[in-house]
């Protein structure tokens, strides 16, 4: 009887969506209920943030720029006179950016990561456009590993002298609003890793550092006319 | 057959039709001149040992100094992958088709035609295919295209 | 036993203030109207809401969530939204045609709503040919999803039209035959008759309780009205997968959610028949025979929408061939068989 | 008396219509509700990747073929990795294969889920749809959990995988694997034997093995139609050749077949996936050489890598003048053959057939356009 075990197979299928009907719902109501999002989850980029001083772990070293495969991040940080970097500019076009993880990959400072939040769409893609401030402010409460090698305990032995005379200006900082320290923060942030190289204890780290980033310090990334010789990129490869 | 029954067969059967390119791998690549591609494809196809019935992938290359059509051929029943390619130096690259060997090169063909310019004599449809209808800004996976609106990734000094 | 005599006081009391003969005949059947057409608009709104509900709850989603308590008012604010909507007219369309398709595919769908017996006092009329009237009437539809097909000088809103036509024009015909075997055991065309004949005896009086040719009715007549329903598995004319949405591809705005509101009350006409038909109408102990009226109506829907949430969408050929060479053979075959046993005398 | 004649028209179905899977148009020469003939008309997608590809180093190549054919994009990463590996001849540490294995299948079996669910909807049942995503989510969670996505994972990296697992993903995974195994039956409680679904897909969409090997379709299309040929069987990579997995075949080439044979194929997924969460050694994850994100330059030469994954044969021809960018990469992917073979397998069938057909083929748009 064809037609009958036709019918069954039908009422088979009806059994199965009609058990489901009692379930419960497996969704869940987006704006008040929020995922638990897991801690690799790759959302939003940002710039990390030391942990004591809330300075900038960047070191302008331009990795993450190379890295990117979508040319979404964009650093200017031209040598002041002493020969150390300046940020002038960090950029970050989320609107460009398609959250492979290279640049996390490449920094050796965990300086930039992409962090589990997800909520930054706006109404303009403009404001996609991240600068540095921005993207310290979302990167403050991320929680990371710090990665930075030798750095943290060579900062440690270096830092007393150091902390007093930062201490001091922050005491004068501290009255300040909140958003003015932020900015004054980036305009202090590059003199603040400078100083820790002066430090006598530390002279041989940042020299380990480079080697292991492969990116020597004479380096000056924004000239696009000159192109690295083949020759060049050999020897760092292989380094 | 292994890979290196293989090299002896063909070795054995097209002689100098086929060179053996060095590429240090245990597939062989061929090469193969551009007037006895079609034959040979026939031969590769027909062969009762080496029956490479099926047509993994076909495409053009631009290597900076000339234009290459590489073909990847697998036996399904034989289990055999074989790959060869032909080097075009002609101002005006041309390949015979293949269409009427594997109908699968088809739309390869049309893409190559399409993205490197290179000329497919006997396809049946040479028309557009995956750029617009009314492009006319020539071949772009030629390295030497280059369009208003085409940003590379910017270069960076070592 | 209908709402006529509403109707008749009304029109007395109209008398009585001295309004005129022609203006109170068309007030009184103007509140009917409205009364009728108020009551259908609200089930078919709630329908929809339903429907997204229990969509949702099969596949373990919420549904509507966001309106009120459970999303209760989304179909509403989503007519509200599709009046205020621009209503696109596209300038190649037959300006006539594409105008009165939704209009007559509405009123179509609210015709049936005079002889169908929603309480033991709740009909409009009851016409002593009630259930060929709605056969008659439901029919209308079909024009109205040709002249949508048409009327959008579109290819496959035409094809959805043409679809439609065909598998309307025949599922009527199984359709009918079913209904024709209880006429049978009712010995009545009238809509309250047939009720009334199910009347006792718990539920056994049930037409769909008169082994086997209730139960072969039923499910014919449950298959035929899937398919005049325009539901999965017979959706074809809008099959969206196919055709987009197949003859209402054109529409936007009211006139679409003119289609939408009579697919939801042609859903409920063909639940409300086959309450009426096969499960005793609206008799029921203890609770008023409205609520157990609307309660089994809502049963049956249930089932239809169970339908459309589980099954695949037959092919337009393959829909043919089961009306034809399937069901109507059946539903014949089940005619002959309850009219010979009816004749004879045998159990009923 | 003369035969009746009915003139034939033009229907455009797509670029944008729902059962196109994306933005393929098909262009219809129709007979009333007949499909005459088929014509596809492509690259409303094309967004230049093997292009794109030349103009990046190998590493980021890996985020831009992610987008290749996104649906399974694990494999995307592997098949390119694989190719640089046979390039370069990079030893992969044994817990990355592993992983990696692990990775593919998952991706094969949600892969095969969303087919499942589109399938249906192409045919008209909704509720599917929902049931095949519902356990797909669990392995889009897993695979967040490890490398932090859901769709383009740039997880499998040249010489080995980009991150180890999180310690609670074998017990996820393990629990993720029943889930679905208890599901299955579900699943074809709910399709399988239902007489609608069968007679919309039992004959429709013939593909005789000849066709297809001709055609070059491959992965389940292939097999469907009775050829056994399978990439991790024939031409064994990774470390396939130690998991016992069988190739299932079915012999009719229809739509139905078809089906049949990815709900198999997904059985088989999950018995893999099983060995090799037993087999899961401790190790290293990347090769002892790191590969640089910036500076890696393989060997200059030239390789064709092939991989099988839940839409047939995924290839790329990569090649390599020894500096840190490609010279070429050419991705071929099975969509773009099964769509070429669509117009040999609609014969006078309808309207209707034809959206169940190339809802069995299973196409992803991104991947025949590039």
């Amino acid at each position: 009887m064809g037609v009958l075990k036709d019918f069954f197979n039908l009422l088979k299928g009806m059994t199965i969506t009609g058990k489901h009907l009692g379930r419960r719902a497996v969704t869940i109501q987006y704006p008040e209920q929020k995922m638990q999002m897991f801690e690799r989850s790759r959302g939003v980029v940002v710039l990390l943030s030391d942990k004591e001083t809330g300075d900038l772990n960047c070191t302008m070293c331009m990795l993450c720029m190379r890295a990117c495969p979508t040319a979404a991040i964009y650093i200017d940080a031209p040598r002041d006179e002493n020969k150390k970097r300046v940020l002038k500019e960090f950029k970050v076009d989320h609107a460009l950016c398609c959250y492979c993880g290279l640049c996390e990959e490449a920094c050796n400072f965990s300086a930039i990561k992409l962090a589990n939040k997800y909520e930054f769409s706006t109404w303009d893609i403009d404001d996609l456009v991240w600068d540095v401030n921005k993207l310290q402010d979302v990167g403050r409460d991320v929680p990371y590993v710090d990665t930075r090698k030798k750095k943290p305990a060579a900062k440690a032995a270096a830092k007393p002298a150091e902390k007093k005379a930062d201490d001091k200006k922050s005491a004068a900082d501290g009255a300040k609003p909140s958003a003015e320290e932020n900015k004054q923060s980036e305009g202090d942030k590059p003199s603040e890793p400078k100083a820790t190289d002066t430090a006598a204890a530390d002279k041989t780290a940042p020299a380990k550092d480079e080697k292991a980033v492969d990116s020597s310090p004479d380096e000056t990334p924004e000239s696009d006319e000159t192109r690295r010789s083949a020759d060049d990129d050999t020897k760092k490869g292989d380094a | 057959m292994t890979h290196d029954e293989l090299r002896a067969y063909v070795a054995d059967k097209f002689g100098d039709k086929l060179t053996l390119l060095d590429t240090g791998r245990a597939e062989p690549m061929y090469e193969v001149k551009l007037s006895d591609l079609h034959d040979v494809a026939e031969s590769l196809r027909k062969d009762e040992t080496l029956q490479f019935d099926y047509l993994c992938n076909l495409g053009g290359t631009d290597t900076g100094e000339r234009l290459e059509v590489h073909y990847q051929l697998a036996s399904i029943y034989k289990n055999n992958r074989i790959d060869f390619k032909v080097m075009l130096t002609d101002d005006k690259p041309s390949v015979p088709t293949v269409q009427d060997i594997w109908p699968a090169a088809n739309w390869y063909e049309r893409e190559m035609w399409e993205l490197y310019g290179i000329n497919v004599e006997g396809h049946n449809n040479l028309t557009r295919f995956l750029l617009p209808d009314d492009w006319d800004q020539g071949h772009p996976m030629r390295k030497d295209w280059d369009a208003p609106d085409f940003i590379r990734l910017p270069e960076f000094k070592g | 036993m209908e709402l006529y005599p509403v109707f008749m006081w009304l029109h007395d009391l109209l008398e009585s203030t001295g309004i005129g003969e022609p203006w109170s005949t068309i007030i009184s059947y103007g509140f009917l109207a409205v009364t009728v057409f108020g009551t259908l608009s609200i089930l078919a709104l709630f329908l929809v809401w339903w429907e997204r509900k229990i969509a949702g709850h099969i596949q373990q989603r919420f549904g509507p969530m966001r309106t009120g308590w459970h999303g209760w008012y989304q179909t509403i604010m989503d007519a509200v939204k599709l009046l205020q909507k621009e209503d696109i007219r596209i300038a190649t369309r037959d300006k006539a045609v594409f105008f009165w398709a939704p209009v007559v595919c509405f009123v179509a769908a609210y015709l049936a709503y005079v002889v169908i017996p929603f309480g033991e006092n709740l009909i409009v009329a009851d016409l002593n040919v009630g259930i060929l009237y709605i056969i008659a009437v439901t029919t209308f539809t079909v024009i109205s999803l040709l002249m949508a097909g048409w009327g959008s000088n579109n290819k496959y809103a035409l094809l959805g039209g043409m679809r439609s036509a065909a598998q309307v024009v025949s599922y009527e015909v199984p359709m009918a035959v079913s209904i024709l075997t209880v006429i049978v055991f009712a010995g009545s065309l009238s809509m309250v008759d047939i009720a009334n004949a199910q009347q006792g005896n718990i539920i056994f009086n049930w037409f769909i309780f008169k082994p086997p040719f209730g139960i072969i009715a039923f499910l014919t007549y449950i298959t035929a009205a899937t398919a005049e329903a325009n539901r999965t598995p017979f959706d074809i004319p809008e099959a969206e997968q196919e055709l987009v949405a197949g003859y209402n591809v054109e529409y936007s705005g009211m006139k679409f959610a003119m289609f939408f509101l009579a697919e939801f009350v042609n859903l409920f006409t063909v639940s409300a028949i086959a309450v009426t038909l096969f499960f005793g109408g609206w008799h029921g102990p203890l609770l008023p025979s409205w609520i157990w009226f609307l309660l089994k109506t809502f049963a049956v829907i249930l089932l239809l929408m169970l339908f459309r949430w589980t099954f695949p969408r037959l092919r337009v050929d393959q829909l043919m061939e089961f009306a034809w060479k399937f069901l109507v053979p059946l539903t014949f075959a089940n005619l002959i068989l309850a009219g010979w046993f009816k004749y004879a005398g045998w159990h009923w | 008396m003369s035969a009746l004649r009915t003139e034939e028209f033009t229907v455009n179905m797509g670029p944008h219509h729902p059962s196109t899977h994306g933005v393929c148009r098909l262009i219809l020469t129709m007979d009333g509700e007949k499909v005459v003939k088929v014509e596809p008309v492509i690259g409303y997608l094309h967004r230049a990747l093997e292009k794109i590809c030349e103009n990046r180093t190998y590493v980021q190549c890996i985020p831009i073929l992610d987008r290749f054919e996104y649906v399974t994009a694990m494999s995307c990463n592997y098949v390119f990795a694989l190719a640089v590996e046979k390039l370069a001849e990079i030893e992969v540490p044994e817990r990355a294969e592993y992983i990696r294995v692990i990775m593919l299948e998952l991706n094969r079996i949600a892969s095969h889920l969303l087919f499942y669910g589109v399938t249906a909807m192409d045919i008209g049942a909704l509720t599917p749809f929902l049931y095949g995503l519902r356990e797909r989510e669990l392995i889009i969670d897993l695979f967040e959990m490890t490398c932090g996505q859901r769709l383009t994972y740039n997880y499998i990296r040249i010489g080995g995988v980009a991150r180890d697992l999180p310690p609670e993903f074998v017990p996820k995974c393990r629990e993720a694997v029943k889930i679905i195994t208890d599901k299955l039956v579900d699943y074809e409680g709910l399709l399988n034997e239902n007489p609608i679904w069968k007679v919309r897909n039992q004959g429709i969409g013939y593909l005789s093995p000849e066709d297809a090997i001709a055609y070059g379709v491959s992965g389940p299309v292939l097999r469907a139609s009775g050829v056994e040929y399978d990439i991790r069987k024939n031409d064994p990579y990774s470390i396939y050749d130690r998991f016992d997995f069988n190739i299932p075949t079915h012999q009719n080439g229809d739509c139905y077949d078809r089906y049949l044979q990815r709900l198999a194929e997904i059985k088989e997924s999950l018995k893999i996936i099983t060995q090799a969460l037993d087999g899961l050694p401790e190790g290293e994850i990347q090769p002892k050489k790191k590969i640089n994100a910036i500076t890696y330059k393989p060997p200059a030469g030239e390789v064709y890598a092939r991989v099988e994954n839940s839409r047939g044969e995924l290839g790329v021809y990569l090649i390599s003048d020894g500096s840190t960018k490609p010279v070429r990469v050419k991705t071929r992917g099975g969509s773009y053959n099964q769509l070429q073979a669509l117009p040999i397998m609609v014969n006078d069938c309808l309207i209707a057939d034809l959206v169940a057909i190339f809802a069995s083929l299973d196409v992803i748009m991104p991947e025949v356009d590039r």
